[in-house]
């Protein structure tokens, strides 16, 4: 891979460059929760926080590109004194986002936000509210340590070393980190590192990745599951089997890094209001919920399979790659371990189960 | 109402002076019908009514720490013949029930739900029954015509008595009918005797007690039965001074509910103290030496 | 296991399906399993590990299908035998459809609380339990722990860990004696400052996502998918992404479970941003336990205290 | 009185606010007796009108409280008189209960407050006003749950 | 929606305190206000043309009054709106003078509270819809339960306005209490002269459907239509064949038993006919006593019966009739004075109570009408009255005065001495209560005209001296303890609720107060109504009453009745509960908390089980719509919207 150019922090220049970068924008960190030390969150940087690169956040950094209740404008209903009787409708773009960093997030992360400009910026439509964060965004993400038994990157066409979506990427040293930009925005902050990382640093940075790419190299691929999702797409019996005991809740979408969908609403508060974008997951029962009050999807037998089929074969089928960057959250942090893994496994098994 | 057969013991101060006959028969009729009774150690006066008419609190303590003697000997049932003890002690206990914590704090400890007092005649009620005392009975007084004479305390107030009629008792009745004895349907079973006023108002005494004396007689009663040392104090010590104001002549012996029951249960004289009787008794007692009970 | 597997066999004539756990992912993760299949019967597991409350599939919008008349087994552990019986005393399942396998409970395990006292970062591969131990064995090796050092909050605190209600008991497990104290961390809470009170709750619910997870795995948040937190007539909750409106559907849960919940604690236990909000339950369940000495799933008769009333005039 | 009228009417500035929630029978009337009788009142409260104190979600309370509405009242018939038998003996359960658990989620449990007030009774209605909205000036400003703490 | 505000002066009531002109002003700025105008009074006939104006010129879909209190003209303006085009229910009221202007004197402060109202009010109509009361048609025909005087009054008024009526008695004949009174205060005229007239017509009336020993076992169903099942009583005897000819008393070998028409002073035979005039006039027998039903043998009556009407084989059975209304007319029982030991009732035959005195005073009574004692059957010379037996008294559960007895007692003390000239007649009494038409007077006569001595004190002891009693009481005037010495004591026992009165309360879905007496709706404005929709009350059942005030609620209750079935069908109020079916999850809490089993359950094709609202019980207390966890039962025009929009008006 061509590396436009490198540096190396050191583990004890680490805060300060922290500190510095939160200077020009808003940086998001993976840091201990204060409540609970084994629990590590995407949180704004605070001086003094140290950035964890062990154990996977909980929650991804999405958030900062796609918030979970996004203000796109704001109206009031205001009357021209002259007739009361004509009422006229005032309304207010927000206001422009702040620069942000996203810093120390894992390649799966990074590769989420990847599954979102396909959906914001190279669709037919271009996202502005998506795209105003975007631009004044970057990542840096660092190679992953390993992945654990729910993660899965491997098997949808990454690996914990991946590039794909970061402007920066670490690798882990002895010392330190040796930083690689990778587009030009990773440029741009690599420049400003003053030392660039030794012989033997770069050495073993390349080693690092290496192992950690290789580390998933003979796991099972989820990559082209479509063809095996249609056959079954109109099998009830395997869907309601695999789904049972799913609790339908939004869990795995809220923290999936590459889950996008949302729901639009108006708040309005007497004369006044705002038009918000929310989270929404296709898990929950009003996501496809009509007017009329009939729901196309009315069990979570529907709902998971449009999950399943959303991320491994409409959107596979669209872009070239699933709709997941195999985080594992999805399954980790389940109340019940569903594993989307084993049920798209399951889709290409030959034997006919039926309840 | 649950009893477990040992049963508490509070005497009184009238029981260990003038009404001493009441205390002896008490002790041997329960320990012949078979509820030991356990007298409770230093227990002190029940206050009486002065005590209750200065302060009620007052009086609830005198008499709660009583029944605190009880619970700590781990006894639910404290039972005392005198019924003017006895209002005192179920005083106690409805003012536990309705300032547990006043009392509790008054006592230094908390008197327990459980803790309940009766009267010899509810005692012997309730636990013998008519029924039981029936077969124990060894001297009938086949048809001995009586008439009980309960009082004015014995089931009033009937808040705090909580037992039988208020105004038309019948356990008494029902007892003595057990024992053999003729009971008439006395009117005056609950009408005043005069009460304290012995001493201060001794005439008014003399007309009341004069009143139940003379109804007694009209019913043809032989004997009047009663389970109260002021009743019988007024009735018996006072019916010379009753017939001196009424000019005749009455001569009917006024026994404790335990002598007869004792007496009929075959107990000898001297374990009932008839002999401390001013109007004498043993006349109207039947005389056959106690037979074994046909079947018991 | 054995008992186990023997106590289903041996009431398999009776039911149409039973509601078990089975391996999951990893053997920190058993699933609720649906046995339908006699051969099945073989994968079912009892361990600390065992933690979701089945009960939650009994009585809501996405219940178990079952067919016939026969019963439905279902293995419960204390806490989850409370849920049974609250949903039976509401009516909301039918009692004699259930035949209720009882387990008496050593308490649960809190994995959060596993992964903070492990030594080692290898993948777990095995975890078995031995007088009051967990022994965990992973990749780089093997480490012992003390149960009671790892158990879910839940756990520490349960009043019931012997069934309340059952048609089966399973003789094996000697529950773990209760604890002084339930409420004691309700009171912890409550020992601090009003003010302090508040910025904890601020602080806890910001991080709240509002996925759900604690409604839907909530056995008696019987509304489900017509949840008042996202209708929008009523309108009681907007979709803002503020604590006050996370609070609100918060007390919207608390509210419909106080005089219901029967702590079992799944709510906390399947949050995924782990905000202790079984503590907002216990707190509703202390005070119904103080003005009516009611403790909810204890009697299939009991009439809930907030569905009754006392017509007195200065009752409560 | 009439002090105590006037020194909340200064307060007023700081814009404190009381909902009433009054069941249509009674307290309404209650209210409505006391503006009759013209007892003044301080001017901190607005009334909205229930037809039972059963109608009485707890939820309303709750939500009053969070936005920062500085006091709550709720009234009913007494005991025994309500207008559909039993309604205020649930609402006395629920109210009792979420009056519990406010200080537990860190709001003044003081802010909350129900009673039964009957339609005659126009002086009772004066003295919970008086003596509630005192309480609420004493208390000053609820900021309700919007401020963010971090 | 287009909201018009109307701010009323009030004259200076509001306008004095309130600056109303600013109130419309800022009343603009409220969202969907299209107008706003102060008024200077709006209740007034001009004043309600301007709002009629306003809401034709300007549009207007919704109207917010800012005025008194909606208990004062909230009807007034609905009718005005609805003159004007609108629904009644677009129509809010802001009520700024009973809880604004008149409660304070700061005119800033009021009129910033008063916007605020107004503001709340136009967040409350801009979330109403328009409600539509629906109709029910009504079955028009009335049940009255209790054949007493009451009973029959409600039932003949009623029919004679051409209504069926069912008439249900638990006893075998009509005529309650009063058929057992021998005279009526305060006239002295015969209770059965007047009586037994309105019992033939009851008989003879064609509209009337008349079953005696009969109980309702269940009622169902709502105002207008109700079902009420009955058990008619097995009677062992075929009424449609019996004649009444009576061979059968005479015949019958088993005649020793105690009369209770003859309240226990005189025996009857187990097959009987209760009394001559009762209405139906047939006989039944009293399994109890009857030689046949106890011993097996006997039947002498079925073998002597002329038409052959006796059937040892009866049993009960079920009647089920359909009905618009219902008059319970139940009455009362009286007071049993045993409750009193001391006085000795029951243990001694001459002390007896007021209704045994009417028996012996009756000349169809044990004694036909001569006064004697029970016990030797000799003429009293003494006879003692005593007042409040069971009345007024606290330690017998009893706090209330009985209302009649004092004139019961007057009337029973001139009769004895009408009937025995030397008799001595006394009476033990707290306090007189004779409030009616001529009812002091005629206390008043017996004390002057018939020298009745009336002792004022509580008696104490009665105890028999003798063959006599001695009746021992005090004078609270004189401050003495007196005795009197009777042949014959009278206890004027109290009124009670009628026996199974609770139970009934719980069939008929009313409610009973704590002695058992049944609850009128309001006890001013609705003395016969409950608060059951078409369930009414007359005569004692309801409390203590003599023949006059009964006879009088009788003919309420019809009237009540009568007003009802005036339509064909009746509107009920829209402002009810109604169940959103998609919402509901069918947990059923609001059936279990709905104090008027107005919820029940619906199930869909699915099978799946869903709240339904019977509008027409539905009193709309919400209840259920607190209750309701997602919020499916809304109460109509108090939904969780409407308040929940009030409360965030006030937070804006």
């Amino acid at each position: 891979m061509a590396m436009k150019s490198a540096s190396f922090v050191s583990s004890a220049d680490l805060s300060g460059l922290l500190v510095r970068l939160a200077e020009k924008a808003e940086l998001w960190v993976p840091a201990p929760e204060d409540t609970a030390p084994h629990r590590v969150t995407f949180r704004p940087f605070q001086a003094g926080m140290d950035l964890d690169g062990h154990r996977l956040p909980v929650t991804s950094p999405k958030k900062l590109l796609f918030p979970q209740g996004e203000e796109l404008l704001r109206f009031r209903t205001g009357r021209s004194s002259s007739e009361a009787a004509m009422e006229t409708v005032l309304l207010e773009e927000s206001a422009d986002p702040r620069p942000t960093i996203v810093f120390g997030c894992r390649p799966c992360d990074a590769r989420g936000f990847v599954v979102f400009d396909r959906a914001f910026l190279q669709g037919p439509f271009v996202d502005p509210y998506y795209k105003a964060r975007r631009d004044k965004n970057l990542v840096v993400s660092m190679v992953c340590p390993g992945p654990d038994a729910a993660c899965f990157c491997g098997a949808v066409g990454s690996h914990p070393a991946d590039t794909q979506g970061s402007d920066v990427q670490m690798i882990p040293v002895s010392e330190g980190y040796v930083l690689h930009a990778l587009t030009e925005k990773g440029q741009e902050l690599v420049r400003h590192l003053e030392n660039a990382p030794s012989q033997a640093q770069e050495q073993e940075a390349r080693h690092v990745w290496e192992s950690a790419r290789r580390s998933v190299e003979n796991v099972v691929s989820l990559m082209d599951s479509a063809p095996h999702f249609r056959k079954r797409f109109a099998d009830a019996a395997f869907w309601r089997l695999h789904t049972e005991r799913c609790l339908s809740c939004g869990v795995c979408t809220f923290l999936c890094p590459t889950c996008y969908c949302f729901t639009i609403t108006d708040e309005t508060d007497g004369v006044q209001g705002q038009r918000l974008r929310s989270w929404d997951a296709c898990m929950f029962h009003h996501f496809t919920q009509e007017a009329s009050g009939h729901n196309p999807r009315p069990t979570k037998a529907e709902r998971f399979r449009n999950r399943v089929g959303h991320k491994f074969s409409y959107f596979a089928e669209k872009h070239g790659h699933p709709a997941c960057c195999g985080c594992g959250r999805c399954l980790r942090h389940c109340p019940v371990a569903m594993d989307i893994r084993a049920i798209v496994r399951a889709m290409g098994e030959t034997e006919d189960v039926h309840a | 109402m649950p009893m477990n057969d040992r049963v508490a013991y509070y005497p009184g101060c009238s029981l260990e002076g003038l009404a001493v006959e009441y205390d002896v028969s008490t002790r041997a009729v329960c320990r012949a019908l078979g509820l030991s009774l356990v007298e409770l150690n230093d227990w002190n006066c029940c206050g009486s009514s002065p005590a209750s008419l200065y302060d009620p609190m007052l009086s609830a303590t005198l008499a709660g720490r009583n029944l605190l003697l009880a619970q700590e000997a781990r006894l639910d049932t404290v039972m005392t013949p005198c019924p003017g003890c006895l209002k005192a002690l179920k005083g106690a206990i409805k003012t536990r029930d309705a300032h547990p914590q006043a009392l509790a704090q008054a006592l230094g400890r908390p008197l327990s739900e459980r803790v309940h007092a009766v009267s010899v005649l509810q005692l012997l009620y309730e636990k013998v029954g008519p029924g039981a005392l029936a077969q124990a009975v060894r001297r009938s007084f086949d048809g001995l015509p009586v008439v009980p004479y309960y009082g004015c305390l014995l089931t009033r107030p009937q808040a705090v008595a909580g037992f039988d009629d208020p105004e038309n008792p019948v356990s008494m009745d029902r007892l003595l009918e057990a024992v053999g004895c003729a009971v008439a349907d006395f009117p005056f079973k609950t009408e005043c005797c005069g009460a304290t006023s012995a001493m201060t108002r001794s005439d008014i005494v003399v007309r009341l007690s004069g009143r139940l004396l003379d109804m007694a007689r009209r019913l043809g009663a032989r004997a009047i039965i009663v389970a109260c040392p002021l009743c019988q104090q007024n009735l018996d010590l006072r019916q010379a001074q009753a017939e001196k104001a009424m000019g005749t002549r009455f001569g009917i012996p006024v026994f404790y509910l335990t002598q007869v029951i004792g007496w009929a249960v075959g107990l000898p004289a001297q374990d009932l103290g008839l002999d401390k009787l001013i109007v004498p008794g043993k006349g109207v007692l039947p005389d056959p030496e106690p037979t074994e009970p046909s079947e018991s | 296991m054995n008992t186990l597997q023997s106590i289903v066999a041996s009431v398999w004539d009776q039911v149409d399906m039973v509601l078990g756990w089975q391996p999951g992912y990893d053997p920190l993760h058993p699933v609720p399993a649906f046995v339908r299949d006699p051969k099945d019967i073989a994968s079912l597991i009892w361990n600390p590990l065992c933690a979701p409350n089945l009960s939650v599939y009994l009585a809501k919008s996405f219940k178990a299908p079952t067919r016939g008349e026969k019963k439905i087994g279902i293995l419960a552990k204390g806490c989850d035998s409370r849920s049974l019986t609250a949903l039976i005393q509401e009516g909301l399942v039918d009692r004699n459809r259930l035949l209720i396998i009882g387990l008496p409970c050593p308490g649960t395990v809190d994995p959060d609380a596993l992964t903070s006292v492990r030594t080692q970062s290898g993948p777990i591969t095995d975890v078995s339990f031995a007088d009051g131990m967990v022994q965990l064995t992973a990749t780089d090796g093997v480490e012992r722990v003390p149960l009671d050092q790892v158990l879910a909050r839940r756990c520490q605190r349960c009043r019931h860990p012997h069934p309340v209600l059952y048609d089966v008991l399973l003789e094996e497990v000697v529950p773990r004696p209760v604890p002084k104290d339930p409420f004691a961390h309700v009171k912890a809470l409550e020992n601090q400052p009003l003010e302090a009170r508040k910025a904890f709750w601020l602080r806890e619910l910001e991080r709240c996502l509002r996925c759900y997870a604690c409604r839907n795995a909530c056995p008696l948040c019987v509304c489900q998918d017509q949840c008042l937190a996202e209708s929008r007539t009523p309108k009681w909750v907007t979709q803002k992404d503020t604590v006050a409106d996370k609070f609100l559907f918060h007390m919207i849960h608390t509210l419909h479970l106080a005089g219901r919940c029967t702590e079992c604690g799944e709510c906390e236990r399947v949050c995924p941003m782990k905000i202790p909000i079984g503590l907002l339950k216990e707190k509703t369940a202390h005070i119904a336990m103080d003005l009516w000495g009611y403790e909810s799933g204890t009697d299939p008769a009991a009439q809930p205290p907030l569905l009754s009333y006392d017509a007195s005039v200065n009752g409560l | 009185m009439r002090d105590e009228a006037v020194t909340i009417t200064n307060q007023t500035e700081s814009s404190l606010r009381i909902v009433g929630f009054l069941c249509n029978w009674c307290s309404y009337g209650g209210a409505d007796t006391a503006g009759v009788c013209r007892f003044r009142q301080p001017p901190l409260l607005r009334i909205i009108r229930i037809p039972c104190t059963g109608r009485m979600d707890p939820m309303f309370v709750v939500k009053a409280l969070i936005q920062g509405v500085d006091g709550v009242l709720v009234s009913g018939c007494h005991p025994k008189d309500c207008h559909y038998a039993v309604g205020n003996f649930y609402a006395r359960r629920r109210l009792e209960l979420v009056g519990r658990f406010l200080p537990f989620i860190g709001i003044d449990p003081r802010r909350f407050r129900y009673t039964w007030v009957s339609a005659s009774e126009g002086q009772r209605w004066q003295q919970v006003v008086t003596e509630f909205s005192a309480l609420i000036a004493a208390l000053g400003p609820n900021p309700g749950f919007s401020a963010h703490v971090r | 929606m287009r909201i018009g505000v109307f701010v009323c002066r009030c004259g200076t009531n509001i306008a004095g305190t309130v600056d109303t002109q600013a109130v419309a002003a800022r009343a603009l700025a409220s969202p969907d206000v299209v107008y706003a105008t102060e008024l200077l009074y709006t209740c007034s006939e001009p004043g309600q043309q301007e709002i009629q104006n306003a809401v034709l010129s300007h549009r207007l879909q919704g109207v917010v009054v800012a005025a008194c209190s909606p208990r004062m003209h909230e009807l007034t303006f609905r009718r005005a709106v609805e003159k004007a085009g609108l629904n009644r229910y677009m129509l809010e009221m802001a009520n700024i003078r009973e809880h604004v202007s008149w409660i304070g004197q700061d005119k800033a402060a009021n009129t910033e509270k008063a916007v605020e109202l107004v503001r709340m009010a136009v967040a409350k109509v801009r979330r109403n819809e328009p409600l539509f009361g629906s109709q029910v048609p009504l079955t028009k025909r009335v049940m009255v339960i209790g054949g007493g005087v009451a009973g029959i009054q409600a039932a003949l008024d009623c029919a004679d306005a051409g209504l069926d009526v069912v008439l249900v008695e638990r006893e075998p004949t009509i005529g309650g209490k009063m058929a057992k009174l021998d005279k009526t205060f305060p006239t002295i005229d015969c209770s059965s002269c007047i009586l037994g007239p309105k019992m033939v017509d009851v008989a003879q009336n064609e509209n009337i459907t008349l079953h005696t020993a009969t109980e309702v076992e269940s009622l169902s169903g709502t105002i207008g239509n109700f079902t009420v099942t009955l058990r008619k009583k097995a009677v062992y005897v075929d009424w449609d064949a019996c004649t009444g000819c009576g061979l059968c008393m005479e015949k019958c070998p088993s005649k020793k038993h105690p009369d209770g028409f003859n309240e226990g002073l005189a025996t009857a035979p187990a097959i009987r006919i209760p009394f001559p005039q009762a209405i139906p006039k047939k006989a039944h027998i009293e399994r109890s006593a009857c030689r046949y039903f106890t011993t097996g043998k006997c039947r002498v009556c079925q073998k002597i019966c002329p038409v052959g009407a006796v059937r040892f084989d009866m049993e009960d059975r079920q009647v089920v009739e359909n009905v618009g209304a219902v008059i319970v007319a139940t009455g009362y029982d009286l007071f049993d004075p045993a409750a009193y030991g001391e006085y000795g009732a029951g243990r001694y035959p001459d002390v007896i109570t007021g209704m045994q005195f009417e028996r012996i005073l009756s000349a169809s009574g044990p004694f036909g009408g001569h006064i004697r004692r029970p016990s030797d059957g000799r003429e009293p010379r003494d006879i003692v009255f005593v007042a409040c037996v069971g009345s007024r008294d606290k330690s017998v559960g009893r706090p209330y005065c009985s209302g009649v007895c004092c004139m019961v007692i007057a009337k029973q003390a001139i009769l004895a001495r009408d009937h025995l000239p030397e008799a001595r007649c006394y009476v033990f009494y707290m306090d007189i209560r004779a409030p009616g038409k001529n009812y002091d007077e005629f206390v008043r006569r017996a004390v002057e005209e018939y020298g009745v001595q009336y002792i004022r004190g509580r008696v104490g002891k009665i105890y028999p001296k003798g063959d006599r009693l001695v009746v021992q009481g005090a004078d609270t005037l004189l401050g003495a303890q007196v005795e009197v010495e009777a042949d014959l004591v009278v206890l004027a026992t109290g009124v009670e609720p009628s026996r199974g009165a609770r139970e009934l309360a719980e069939k008929l879905h009313i409610s009973a107060d704590t002695h058992g007496f049944f609850m009128e709706g309001h006890p001013k404005l609705k003395p016969v109504e409950t608060n059951t929709a078409g369930i009414y009350l007359a005569g004692a059942c309801q409390g203590p009453k003599d023949i006059p005030a009964s006879v009088a609620q009788g003919s309420a209750a019809a009237a009540k009745v009568l007003a009802l079935f005036a339509r064909d069908s009746m509107t009920t109020d829209p402002q009810t509960a109604h169940v959103a079916e998609k919402v509901c999850i069918g947990c059923g809490k609001c059936l279990t908390v709905c104090p008027f089993g107005a919820i029940q359950w619906k199930t869909l094709r699915d099978g799946t089980k869903k709240a339904q609202v019977l509008e027409t019980v539905c009193q709309g207390c919400g209840l259920c719509n607190a209750t309701c966890p997602p919020k499916a039962v809304q109460l109509r025009h108090f939904t969780d919207d409407q308040i929940l929009a009030e409360l965030e008006a006030l937070c804006a």
